[in-house]
């Protein structure tokens, strides 16, 4: 058994306002390299462990106690300029609202190549072009898809140029939050797809988080239950 | 012969000193500003195009042009007609039909060239020769000119006009003939060479003209070298360029209301030049229930003229009479003054079978019409639209209701006159008015002959057969001025018993000099500050 | 909670306002036509705003003066409003031939100079205060028909639309029930705008002397005022001061509700302009 | 694209056929001006005469064919009241009308945007509330009363700014000096025009702020560390800027004619005045070529934002309105 990679210690959350808490003392283990599917009704809180995890609590101004640790840190007490440097680069996600992810005055291309500029200011042209479509070749895009703006993508096309975009600094940790909703079911098997390979090729651990058991069973080799 | 001549002219000036040249208080207070000036800066309140005699649109481009045309006789502070071109012996003969004119020496035009008879001759014929032109007029009533010499011309009219002199030897702008001969059309002739005491050195349309003295003019050098004038379209601007010092003067007048405040300023003068354009409520004789004299007399008796203008002008305007024309003219008949009396108005009304009055207090007519009407008025002239806001008020008072319609100008015109044609007939009730002067003659046969050939400006549909036949004998047959003095006198009685309009009276302009930057300012009956007197050398 | 507060302040003004100008004539000390003291007084016990050039009473022209100017704003932007809807639903909704017309007459609309087809509409109406909101509606109605035209066609695009129509409604009752409903906020807004450029407008229009300065209104008290130099002789302080306040009044009211509105209505109003 | 251009096309020959007819429509006729003062001395004949000489009587179909000829001529004609080439005219007054405008639309705009985004930013605060109130407040003031008020404090009272012209008549100034020159006389009246006109893009600019910082993309953004300056400018603004454009789109017209009041008031030789006096002296011929003129600067306005507006929002690319 790989050693635990990300370590949730007795997680709790509460919004404002409300005196229970979304998430009471919430433990969770993920192990390297195995694709761990997180399970649990909607409203359940999956979406605010997510939240935690990326820091993302105070965008709902929420309020966590107890401990995320990723290599030694707790991600809730870190400082968010250590922050900056692990999300994304460390630990990157799909978020559940990949529908409208993408800035629509952008095309996939610039949305990728500001993502690897912003990593590495002087990136020649050519390893940009190199990059970009070695993402395309990842998520099997078609590299035409590049000049596309978001409202010219379909929806499969879309989640899978999200995870394109979530890959950009070949992550350790992916985090696919509802990465299927809503999309029919051949698309569905062509994303699990995509993340399977993700997975094998790039020895990646992923935290998948749906509502739906069978699709967990599906793809995950462990499946945690919430309610 | 010639004194007897002379006099007579005199007794042809219209005007003769009464109110003269009315001056603020404020006025003269300040005379240590320079009588010579470098230059001065005097706004102008319209685009008057290249101010040639035939390219200017308005009164205000008229005022400049005689800066740069000159005239053979002009009119002074007095309002008289007095030889500015010519000798001061000119001859009238038979009858007014004749008139030989001798120029004064070294006259010339701004190219340069010299002034000649020729010119005379050529300036008194061309605009016969116009599709359009204010000169045509003149132009037409002339049969011949003969040049005598280089300096003098007789001309000869078609019919005997004592006015002419006014109407035409002070009026008519000398061209250089060598400019206009081969030109068919004047109005294309962009180029203004007179010979005025200033010349036009520089017009950008709808921005500024710049004038530049001619040093050696026949009559001297003007005390001004350089006038820069701005065309300045809205009111406040120019006020406040006055004010601020960036004005010496203005072409437009001020209001009342401004005196104060120019008052309080040392280098400013306020002068009030009695002015000869009415302000008049023209009523439809035409129609029902107008076209009964007794109710249009009632009316004269409803209104209060002589409070309604001082209400706006203060002491700054002469007050109208039924005799229409200005009372201090030699020929205005005396003792015709409105007289304000409610009673008497509600009296005549009841006794015209108006006696009827619906519930909300408005009288009915003999056939039981409401005696409600509407009174147009050009949107763009406030004191008339004033002027018919109290009229309202003081008609409610004899059960008149009368609703104010302001309306752009043409849009007005269209209703009352036209195509400018009073054979056309008119369609309105009421109509606040003016005429651009009342200083001729043929001025009341204009206004109130039914023929629409003499009748030009009869707006109002006026029809008085008396009246009518003064016109057709009478003042056809007129031989002298105390002719003249003696049909006209008769006129205003006519219509001063059967009045067609009621005539408020005639305001003041009241203009503002700077007499820091410059003190030569000359003002007068009927002339505005920007005149040839105004900037005179010494001779 | 504060929009509330805003909005109900705002409200209030213009019940106020409204119930000013239709009890004028109990309101108002003297009547606005009648010469009841000498002309340009300042403010004094028997006339609290002095008098004006031909010594109406000042405070009595601006009582009155509240109907026509809302008059004129409310008509004008009804009239607006109407044309706006009708057209920009319409051709948003329809497209095709319809659409193609109707938007090349708006953009003749907005090409085509305002001043002089003011001036011909103003000559053939005589110059009323209605027919100069009628004047003013129809002048100002394209923009909000191309802002319409462009929300409608959205909202034709979204899901629920297709769904209904998928359940046969007619297109009748989608515009009515659906499209209009969804339009209403971006309306209201529009419309408020209106109403306070119509009030505008109707005072330059006095000033190009287009209007009908002989109406008693705000707007054209102020062209009274600037005509007779109120701001040289400092009678501006009595005389163009409250008639502007009373116009910002107006604006600011409005504005607050809509304020207040866009706060309440958010999820709305969002995109909506 | 072509389209489009079929679009405007159309529209231009609709604007200029209905420019030919609107000055006929005027109530009144251009004889006043023709003749000048003493319109009433003169006979029938005289005046019909006249009316020949400008093809006024000749049936409506006909003055048509003559315009049109004119519009094809080199110098358009002769004008009925300035009696010059009307190109002439034209040529300064559509000039210092459009730089008014522009300039002053362009100021309106970036100060309008920048406010809005603020209160934006500062949603639901006093600052907010505050520029709200303020900016409509400045919008509720008559537009030539704002002009006035500058005139009289800055221009005549403290004497900073000229009170006329578009630049100082009488001195023939040269290069830099004239753009100064002509800088200077234009702060007074694009002041008065900006105050006057900046509601519409201060709010459109805060409603569409709003929304778009509530976006998702605008999050994930902020999670994927892009810098906030970046967030602000490409994610934000450009996004925000796009319903503002729309605005622009349907102002620019306003503004060539609109700028009229605020021309009368500081006696700006532009298109506005001189249009206000062709109209008031029925000067038919000007009429028509001003209206003609502001109408097809702001089809070519129209055009331009429309361009832009497709390399602005590329939802719009391809998926063609008309």
């Amino acid at each position: 058994m790989n050693q635990s990679i990300l370590e949730i210690k007795a997680l709790s959350v509460w919004y404002p306002n409300t005196e229970k808490p979304v998430i009471n003392g919430f433990n969770l283990n993920l192990y390297q390299n195995e694709i761990l599917c997180l399970r649990g009704p909607s409203g359940s809180g999956k979406s605010t462990i997510v939240a935690s995890i990326m820091g993302m609590l105070e965008n709902y101004d929420a309020r966590a106690v107890g401990n995320i640790f990723y290599d030694n840190v707790d991600l809730l007490g870190v400082s968010e300029e250590k922050m900056k440097m692990i999300r994304w680069h460390e630990i990157a996600l799909v978020p559940q609202f990949s529908m409208n992810l993408f800035n629509p005055v952008y095309t996939i291309r610039q949305t990728l190549r500001e993502m690897m500029w912003l990593k590495n200011k002087n990136i020649t042209k050519t390893k940009l072009q190199d990059q970009e479509s070695l993402l395309m070749e990842m998520v099997h895009l078609e590299k035409s898809v590049l000049g596309c703006y978001a409202h010219e993508m379909s929806g499969g096309m879309k989640q899978r140029a999200a995870i394109a975009l979530a890959m950009v600094h070949s992550p350790k940790i992916l985090i696919l939050d509802e990465a299927t909703t809503g999309l029919d079911i051949k698309i569905q098997a062509d994303v699990l797809g995509t993340i399977l390979r993700l997975k094998k090729t790039m020895d990646m651990t992923i935290l998948f988080i749906s509502h739906d058991a069978e699709l967990g069973n599906n793809i995950s080799d462990r499946m945690v239950e919430i309610k | 012969m010639k004194k007897r001549i002379i006099s007579l002219v005199l007794i042809m000036t219209m005007a003769l000193a009464i109110t003269g040249c009315t001056s603020t208080p404020k006025d003269g207070a300040t005379n240590s500003g320079s009588s010579i000036a470098e230059s001065l800066t005097i706004a102008i309140a319209k685009d008057e195009n290249s101010l040639t005699p035939f390219t200017y649109v308005s009164s205000t481009g008229l005022i400049v042009n005689r800066l740069i045309y000159d005239t053979l006789l002009t009119t002074n502070a007095e309002n008289e007609v007095v030889p500015w071109m010519i000798e001061d012996d000119y001859q009238v003969e038979n009858d007014f039909t004749t008139y030989t004119v001798t120029l004064l020496e070294g006259q010339k035009f701004h190219d340069g060239s010299p002034l000649t008879a020729e010119d005379i001759k050529f300036s008194f014929t061309y605009p016969a020769t116009q599709k359009v032109s204010s000169l045509k007029k003149i132009a037409n009533s002339i049969k011949s000119i003969d040049v005598i010499d280089d300096k003098t011309a007789v001309i000869n009219l078609k019919n005997p006009d004592i006015n002419f002199p006014r109407s035409g030897l002070a009026a008519m702008r000398i061209i250089s003939k060598k400019q206009y001969e081969s030109q068919p059309d004047a109005s294309v002739v962009n180029e203004s060479i007179g010979s005025g005491m200033y010349k036009l050195a520089e017009y950008k349309v709808g921005e500024y003209y710049k004038l530049e003295a001619v040093s050696d003019y026949f009559k001297g050098a003007p005390n001004v070298k350089n006038i820069n004038m701005p065309i300045m379209k809205d009111n406040t601007a120019i006020q406040q360029g006055l004010l601020s010092g960036d004005l010496a003067a203005a072409t437009s007048s001020i209001s009342v209301e401004m005196l104060e405040t120019y008052g309080k300023d040392d280098a400013l003068a306020v002068f009030a030049n009695a002015g000869y354009s009415p302000m008049i409520m023209n009523i439809n004789n035409g129609r029902a229930p107008m076209d009964n004299p007794e109710f249009r007399t009632a009316l004269t008796y409803a209104i209060d003229v002589k409070g309604i203008m001082s209400t706006l002008y203060r002491e700054y305007a002469t007050i109208g009479t039924k005799a229409v024309i200005r009372p201090d003219m030699d020929y205005a008949q005396s003792g015709l003054d409105y007289d304000y009396n409610v009673s008497k108005a509600n009296e005549l009304l009841d006794k015209a079978g108006f006696d009827k009055k619906s519930d909300n207090g408005i009288r009915l007519t003999p056939d039981g019409k409401p005696c409600n009407f509407t009174m147009l008025v050009y949107a763009s002239n406030n004191d008339r639209i004033r002027t018919a806001e109290l009229i309202t008020e003081q008609l409610k008072a004899v059960g008149i209701e009368m609703t104010v319609k302001a309306m752009e100008m043409d849009t007005v015109d269209a209703f009352v006159w036209p195509d400018f044609d009073v054979s056309k007939g008119r369609d309105y009730d009421f109509a606040m008015w003016g005429w651009g002067t009342s200083i001729n003659p043929d001025f009341l046969p204009a206004m109130f002959s039914s023929n629409p050939e003499i009748g030009t400006s009869n707006v109002c549909g006026y029809v008085n057969p008396t009246f009518d036949k003064l016109v057709e004998t009478d003042f056809k047959a007129v031989k002298t001025a105390e002719d003249l003095n003696a049909v006209l006198k008769n006129m205003q009685k006519v219509i001063s018993e059967d009045p067609g309009l009621i005539t408020f009276g005639y305001a003041d302009s009241l203009q503002v000099c700077n007499t820091e930057k410059y003190n030569g300012w000359v003002s007068g009956k009927g002339l505005n500050v920007i005149n040839v007197y105004s900037f005179l050398g010494a001779q | 909670m504060r929009s509330k507060i805003i909005g109900s302040i705002g409200v209030t003004i213009l019940v106020l306002l409204v119930l000013i100008a239709v009890f004028a004539e109990s309101l108002a000390p003297y009547s606005p036509y009648e010469q009841v003291g000498t002309t340009f007084a300042r403010p004094s016990a028997e006339h609290w705003l002095g008098t004006n050039d031909i010594g109406q009473d000042i405070f009595s022209e601006l009582i009155y003066g509240t109907r026509n100017s809302l008059a004129v704003g409310l008509l004008s932007a009804t009239i607006a409003m109407t044309i706006a809807v009708l057209v920009g639903v319409m051709s948003g909704w329809f497209g095709g031939k319809l659409d193609r017309i109707l938007m090349k007459v708006t953009t003749v609309f907005l090409t085509i100079p305002f001043l002089p087809v003011v001036i011909i509409l103003a000559a053939f109406s005589k110059g009323s205060v209605w027919s100069m909101s009628i004047i003013l509606g129809v002048m100002s109605w394209p923009v909000v028909a191309r802002i319409l035209r462009s929300e409608t066609i959205k909202i034709k695009g979204s899901n629920y639309i297709h769904m209904i129509q998928g359940m046969g409604a007619s297109d009748f009752y989608v515009i009515r029930y659906h499209v209009f409903r969804e339009l209403l906020p971006l309306i209201f807004y529009r419309g408020i705008i209106r109403v306070k450029s119509g009030i505008l407008a109707e005072s330059s229009m006095s000033f190009l002397g287009l209007g009908n300065p002989a109406a008693k209104s705000w707007g054209s008290i102020i062209y009274y005022a600037q005509s007779s130099n109120a701001l040289l002789t400092g009678s501006w302080i009595w005389w163009i001061i409250p008639p502007g306040l009373c116009i910002c009044l107006v604006s600011m009211a409005l504005m607050m509700v809509a304020y207040s509105f866009e706060e309440r209505n958010d999820a709305r109003m969002e995109d909506k302009l | 694209m072509k389209k489009r251009i079929g679009h405007y096309l159309i529209i231009l020959v609709i604007v200029i056929v209905a420019n030919f007819f609107i000055p006929r429509l005027l109530p009144g006729s251009p004889i006043k001006t023709l003749i000048g003062e003493d319109t009433g001395q003169m006979t029938a004949e005289e005046k019909m005469g006249i009316l020949d000489s400008y093809h006024l009587n000749d049936p409506i179909t006909v003055q048509f064919g003559y315009y049109i000829k004119d519009l094809f001529s080199d110098d358009w004609g002769l004008s009925f009241s300035k009696r010059q080439p009307i190109k002439d005219l034209l040529k300064s007054a559509a000039g210092w009308t459009l730089l008014l405008s522009s300039v002053s639309m362009f100021f309106s705009i970036v100060i309008g945007c920048c406010l809005g985004a603020h209160s934006a930013r500062k949603r639901k605060t006093k600052s907010d509330l505050n520029l709200i109130l303020g900016t409509t407040f400045l919008s509720s003031i008559p537009p030539f009363w704002v002009a006035i008020l500058l005139l009289a404090v800055f221009g005549a009272q403290l004497r900073w700014f000229p009170t006329y012209g578009a630049y100082s008549m009488w001195s023939d100034k040269q290069g830099l000096a004239y753009v100064l020159d002509v800088s200077y006389h234009l702060v007074l009246p694009v002041l008065a025009l900006v105050l006057t006109s900046l509601l519409p893009y201060f709010t459109t600019t805060r409603y569409s702020v709003l929304k778009i910082i509530n976006e998702d993309y605008i999050k994930m953004a902020k999670i994927r560390g892009v810098p906030d300056h970046t967030i602000n400018v490409r994610y934000v603004m450009h996004n925000a800027i796009i319903p503002v454009f729309t605005m622009v789109m349907l102002d620019v017209g306003y503004l060539l004619s609109g700028s009229i009041l605020i021309e009368t008031v500081f006696s700006y030789p532009g298109l506005g005045v001189l249009m206000r006096d062709a109209v008031t002296a029925r000067d038919y011929p000007l009429i028509q070529y001003t209206f003609l003129i502001s109408s097809v600067l702001t089809i070519i306005a129209l055009f331009l934002a429309d361009l832009c507006y497709r390399k602005l929002d590329p939802s719009l690319e391809g998926a063609d309105e008309k």
